[in-house]
């Protein structure tokens, strides 16, 4: 009942929040929600299905450069949808050809996109169009885009607390436990991989067509490969195999290299470092670890739909 | 034994320049229990690999009651009623032992008993919230036989189901594979080393030697047959 | 080593140091003038901002603070306290930065961040809370397509920069020097602009370029470009790079055996850094503004205190540009004070006198500092494009690389 | 193609994969051996370059010899940071907790050392000339630091190939890097190995870094790049596979190459994660993976 009523308060202190704090504060808050929105969508493919994606740079720089395509043509929110539409189909087409890869293999690959996006857009907009660098001239207001990460972020929870209710939050535990032995199961693994990998890009790219317009001017280098490594910090920092490790580790992120970043300018590379340190040393199940006492299932309650009999 | 369930005809398989198995014919009834013996690294758990969609035959055809699964993907065949264990247990680890029977029951397909009363079957259904990564490996078997089941299938590739077990296990875990077949009809294909145990359960054996079909036939007659004994015991017995 | 990790800490920590020792004696009660701004400190851009920005900023604060502070109109003096974070090279670090400097900090005024893509982020912000932006090193020709009324670029622009370049080229192609031109540029927005002024430029110079190849940001071997110059008789270099790039491109001349009798590369070249180097980089030429022999009014003074209060010399380009931008906003809050509109509408309409020569603004670009070109010649960076500024004559075809 | 153009290829292929090769040789170690996926790589081949830049410009040591610092001082700061880190993760961990711990691990001492080299030596470009002359052979000219600079690498590279082939710790970690959780090998301190190739791995791209601070400019973000680079050669070569690295970084090597020469410097990156893909989609385990 306490949690319910704390979760509550927290929805509605951040559809107010715009209303209450300063342009600051709500661009804080925008950039932890859109953190939290590309953390929680990789946890929800990559916790339990233990494919270590480093495609996100790829995915949200593909729908931040659509924005600046195509934002001066098409009214808000179409460009997010776009993005949406954009990474999750570039998802189903790497998915297809890369899903069979494991692990580091996998991981390389999906890093590889992201370079090989940025290069063969420099090349192509060099190349073809003549120029690689696009202004976005009117953007929308700050409150629209708010409104926007605040709404990809609820859904990127809330699709993840349905995941791992559902049959295929089962069968990524079993994928991220034994793969083979899914299959043997009468798991469709492809598909359930390839889809869900989609499904977690959507959000990427529909995450960066958002957070485009605050750029004002954006080239290629928008496919930026920190965004990918970034993303795998918090989600593992706080715990990718839960929904409240990847949200957790994303504020917690947030919050810790603002403040590092105003107090000590010079120094706060360190102290990030050493956070990241600390935290692995003291909490082996990262920081969602704090929150409960057992330790981490890829599964909460029974999947709806059971079958039985 | 009813009309011929699971069946194949000249399987073969090839690893690089190996010949692991070759034109293995065989068949399996429904509601029968089919013993496949042989020694060590005559190419019985491959010929499950291939059943079960593991592994491509290099040649020959399988089929499962009208459907030609040689070609089909893993999850497909299980689907069609082919459920397996492994020699070496794979539940998933980290799930409890109640949602690693739920995991199966979700995907197959097809109706099968609950999982409640499958871990009962099996004697674990004091133990359903424990992860599985806490059972003993014997426990893990008799876990894949529930998760198995629970696939709701009409025939059960059974991988050594009792390795490791001490004389009243075994005959425990008989009785159970005996109830499951004549609870549900469920036909059995089970590799064994436990020849007494086969010898009292299984209805046929097939002898695999070499990645060939050696002998065929009910229990009594394989072990009357020459080609068995000199398989088993060594080209110098007589 | 240890002397240059003291240097550095100095440098880091001194302007913030100094000047809280100092409030405390000299100036009591003055409320400071609070100014704000971004620089990376980590991250690719740092290179850049370290060099460029960052010392003329604390360098003027300095001096400043010296003085008992910056002139306020009708307010005296009053202590200048800077507020500023590192950015990491990070557009949205940057601009969020910015959004709390405006409306949190409630800063007096704003200083850019460095780079042209750092000031296409925050000038939207600085123009909608109406700080006036004077920005050192943003060279593009998009910035005009912003129309953004606060946003100043102090540097030469793309036009420009070509315009000068084809100058000398053209002089020295009729004096039978060169008579084969080849460009290199980073295919980044930068390299692929300056690419195309110099298409235009060159050709209305009626020159012929005899091969253009780009290449990728963070390219770390040149020689295939070069020893293709080489072997098509290549005589004059245009290098349209970034300062790695160009360092790179330098050493592997030297490297593959190619020495063209004109050299001429954009950033980096007036580092220096470069010069030291390359051993004096004698006869090496490159995009210039500004060196301590220029006429304007206390560009020597200006040398001298950079290098007294880092250790190290001012660039040879942007870094003038850079403290001439703050020697407008001082002249500016003498004469206005710190109404912002007031000291926009005064960057409208005045002729500035810096250290890098009069500096006027019609619609946000600097339109009294032409393109210029320099040349390395016994350790100066002279000025040898256009004639009517030159501090010294193009020596061509350049020595050998030492 | 001309003769010269063909010579131009092998050999520039060669300069760039002799680098590639050493810096991937020690990345599969730690990678292929404990699973410590070390984001880091590159940071120490940052920090071998600044050390050399500094021994050569404050003292003139010749760049060369300080291999001799850096390979001890930087083997010996692996075997610290592995006990005071990574052993402690490592210990009797499931593989996958471990893999992401570890990878955080590495993200924070990636962090740590970017900030204590721009302490040390600030974000300037620093830089020094050391045989930037050219030496002409084969009818082409190539400059003779990098041909140093690879013909070290790989006889660095070639004496640690051996050492695993020849000797009995060698095979030992052979056998745990082909097969991390099934070699059981009696007799062996496996946190010790650990420990060992930690350092090895660490102190290969510090020396790699004491090369390159011949030829490039250093800035304290030099090292991300390349531990990309060593990531995918031996991804390319085979996770776990010595020869595989080695062999994966000369034809990395050749094809960026071979891609500037033939086409442009744009597509070098595109040539080679296009490389990549095509051999991971046909050979979903590398060039040389089982």
């Amino acid at each position: 009942m306490a949690a319910k009523l704390a979760l509550a308060l927290l929805v509605m202190a951040l559809v107010a929040a715009p209303e209450i704090l300063s342009p600051y504060y709500r661009s804080l808050a925008l950039a932890i929600l859109a953190d939290v929105a590309l953390a929680v969508s990789w946890a929800f493919f990559s916790g339990p299905s233990r494919y270590l994606s480093l495609a996100t740079g790829a995915f949200f720089g593909a729908g931040a450069y659509l924005t600046a395509i195509v934002e001066a043509r098409v009214p808000w929110p179409l460009p997010v949808l776009g993005g949406a539409l954009m990474g999750g189909a570039m998802a189903l087409l790497v998915g297809a050809l890369a899903l069979r890869l494991r692990g580091p293999y996998f991981a390389v690959f999906t890093f590889g996109l992201a370079e090989l996006a940025k290069h063969s857009l420099i090349w192509y907009e060099t190349g073809v169009t003549g120029t690689v660098g696009r202004l976005i001239l009117a953007p929308p207001e700050p409150w629209t885009l708010y409104y926007t990460i605040l709404c990809l972020a609820g859904l990127a929870v809330l699709t993840a607390l349905a995941l791992r209710r559902s049959r295929w939050g089962y069968a990524l535990a079993g994928i991220g436990s034994d793969e083979e032995r899914a299959e043997t199961l009468g798991i469709d693994t492809t598909r359930v991989k390839i889809g869900t990998f989609a499904l977690s890009a959507a959000f990427m790219g529909a995450v960066g067509a958002a957070m485009a317009p605050r750029w004002t001017y954006l080239d290629p280098q928008v496919f930026n490969p920190f965004v990918s490594f970034q993303t795998v910090i918090m989600a593992l920092l706080g715990g990718a195999t839960t929904v409240a490790g990847p949200i957790v580790g994303a504020v917690f992120l947030g919050l810790a290299s603002e403040i590092l970043l105003l107090k000590f300018r010079y120094l706060y590379l360190l102290g990030l470092g050493l956070t990241l340190i600390v935290v692995v040393l003291a909490l082996p199940s990262g920081l969602a670890g704090l929150l409960r006492r057992s330790s981490p299932s890829p599964l909460s309650s029974p999947p709806a739909g059971e079958r039985a009999g | 034994m009813g009309p011929i369930l699971l069946e194949g005809t000249d399987v073969g398989k090839r690893f690089g320049g190996l010949r692991v198995l070759n034109g293995v014919s065989f068949g399996v009834g429904e509601g029968e229990i089919v013993a496949l013996i042989g020694p060590n690294g005559a190419g019985k758990t491959t010929l499950f690999n291939l059943i079960s969609g593991l592994v491509r035959p290099s040649e020959g055809t399988i089929r499962m009651a009208e459907h030609q699964i040689a070609a089909l993907p893993a999850h497909r065949i299980s689907r069609l009623g082919v459920a397996r264990t492994f020699q070496t247990p794979r539940p998933f680890l980290d799930l409890t032992v109640s949602e690693n029977v739920r995991i199966a029951a979700l995907f197959s397909g097809r109706p099968s008993a609950p999982p409640g009363a499958l871990l009962d079957l099996v004697e674990l259904g004091g133990q359903a919230g424990v992860p599985a990564r806490h059972l003993p490996a014997g426990r893990r078997k008799l876990l894949e036989l529930a998760m198995a089941l629970a696939l709701g299938p009409r025939v059960v590739l059974l991988d050594e189901i009792l390795a490791g077990l001490t004389g009243s296990e075994v005959s425990r875990v008989t009785d159970i594979l005996r109830r499951i077949r004549d609870t549900w009809g469920i036909a059995l294909f089970w590799i064994e080393h436990v020849m007494r145990a086969v010898m009292e359960t299984a209805e046929r054996v097939i002898v695999l030697h070499h990645g060939e079909v050696i002998s065929e036939g009910d229990p009594r007659s394989v072990a009357r047959d020459a080609r068995v004994l000199q398989a088993y015991l060594g080209p110098s017995t007589p | 080593m240890s002397m240059k990790r003291r240097e550095f800490l100095k440098t880091t920590a001194g302007g913030a140091a100094a000047f809280t020792v100092l409030r405390g004696k000299a100036w009591g009660q003055a409320k400071p003038v609070r100014i704000g701004y971004t620089l990376s400190a980590t991250g690719p851009y740092s290179v850049g901002a370290g060099i460029t920005q960052g010392p003329n900023y604390t360098l003027w604060q300095e001096q400043a603070n010296a003085k008992g502070g910056l002139l306020v109109k009708g307010e005296g003096r009053r202590p200048i306290e800077f507020i500023s974070i590192d950015d990491r090279s990070e557009h949205e670090t940057a601009v969020r930065f910015y959004e709390k400097l405006a409306t949190d900090d409630r800063v007096d005024l704003m200083l850019p961040p460095w780079g042209t893509a750092m000031n296409f982020a925050v000038a939207p912000i600085a123009n909608k809370y109406g700080y006036p932006l004077l920005g050192p090193t943003a060279v593009s020709n998009k910035i005009k397509d912003l129309q953004l009324p606060y946003f100043y670029a102090l540097l030469q622009q793309p036009d420009q920069i070509m315009g000068a370049f084809a100058g000398i080229l053209k002089e020295l192609k009729a004096q039978g020097k060169i008579s084969k031109i080849a460009i290199a540029y980073v295919n980044d927005l930068f390299g692929i602009e300056l690419n195309a002024s110099a298409a235009t430029a060159l050709k209305e110079a009626g020159l012929d370029v005899v091969d253009v190849k780009s290449y990728p940001l963070g390219v770390k071997d040149l020689s295939p470009v070069l020893k293709g110059f080489k072997a098509a008789g290549v005589d004059a270099f245009v290098g349209l790079t970034y300062p790695p790039d160009n360092i790179l491109a330098t050493s592997q001349a030297k490297e593959v055996d190619w020495n063209p009798p004109v050299w001429l590369a954009a950033v980096g070249t007036a580092f220096p850094f470069y010069r030291d180097r390359f051993k004096g980089a004698e006869g090496v030429m490159g995009i210039a503004g500004w060196n301590p022999k220029v006429k304007s009014a206390g560009a020597k003074e200006y040398f001298d205190a950079h290098v007294k209060k880092h250790q190290k010399e001012p660039d040879r380009w942007a870094s003038a540009f850079a403290y001439a931008s703050l020697q407008i906003l001082e002249r500016c809050v003498a004469e206005v004070g710190l109404d912002r509109p007031k000291i926009k509408g005064m960057v409208d309409s005045t002729e500035f006198q810096t250290v890098a020569g009069p500096i006027r603004f019609v619609k946000g670009s600097n339109v009294s500092t032409p393109g210029m070109v320099g040349q390395w010649q016994k350790g100066e960076f002279e000025i040898v494009w256009p004639k009517s500024l030159a501090t010294g004559t193009p020596v061509v075809p350049k020595p050998a690389w030492a | 193609m001309s003769p010269t153009l063909v010579v131009d290829i092998v050999v520039g292929g060669l300069i760039t994969g002799g680098i590639y090769a050493l810096v991937a040789l020690g990345l599969n170690l730690q990678y292929g051996l404990m699973r410590v996926l070390n984001v880091a790589h590159g940071e120490f081949l940052m920090m071998g370059a600044y050390l050399t830049y500094s021994l050569h410009t404050a003292w003139g040591v010749n760049p060369l010899l300080t291999l001799l610092i850096t390979g001890p001082a930087s083997f010996g700061a692996g075997l610290v940071l592995h006990r005071l880190l990574y052993a402690r993760v490592l210990a009797g961990e499931a593989a996958e907790a471990l893999e992401s711990r570890s990878l955080l691990l590495s993200f924070g001492l990636l962090f740590v050392l970017q900030n204590a080299a721009l302490l040390l030596w600030s974000a300037d470009l620093k830089g020094y000339s050391y045989l930037a002359v050219p030496l002409h052979f084969l009818g082409s000219v190539f400059p003779a630091n990098r041909l140093v600079a690879a013909a070290v690498a790989l006889a660095v590279s070639l004496a640690f190939y051996v050492f695993l082939q020849q000797s009995f710790l060698g095979k030992a970690i052979r056998a745990l890097m082909q097969d991390p959780e099934g070699a059981q090998l009696a007799g062996i301190n496996l946190s010790r190995v650990h420990g060992l190739c930690f350092g090895i791995g660490i102190a290969m791209s510090a020396v790699t870094g004491s090369l390159i601070s011949m030829l490039f400019e250093l800035t304290p973000f030099i090292g991300l790049p390349y531990t990309v680079t060593a990531l995918v050669v031996v991804i390319l070569g085979g996770l776990g596979n010595v020869a595989g690295s080695l062999l994966g970084g000369l034809i990395l090597g050749l094809v960026e190459t071979a891609s500037v020469y033939l086409a442009a410097s744009d597509i070098r990156l595109i040539a080679s994660y296009a490389v990549l893909s095509l051999i991971l989609i046909l050979k979903p385990s590398g060039l040389f993976g089982r």
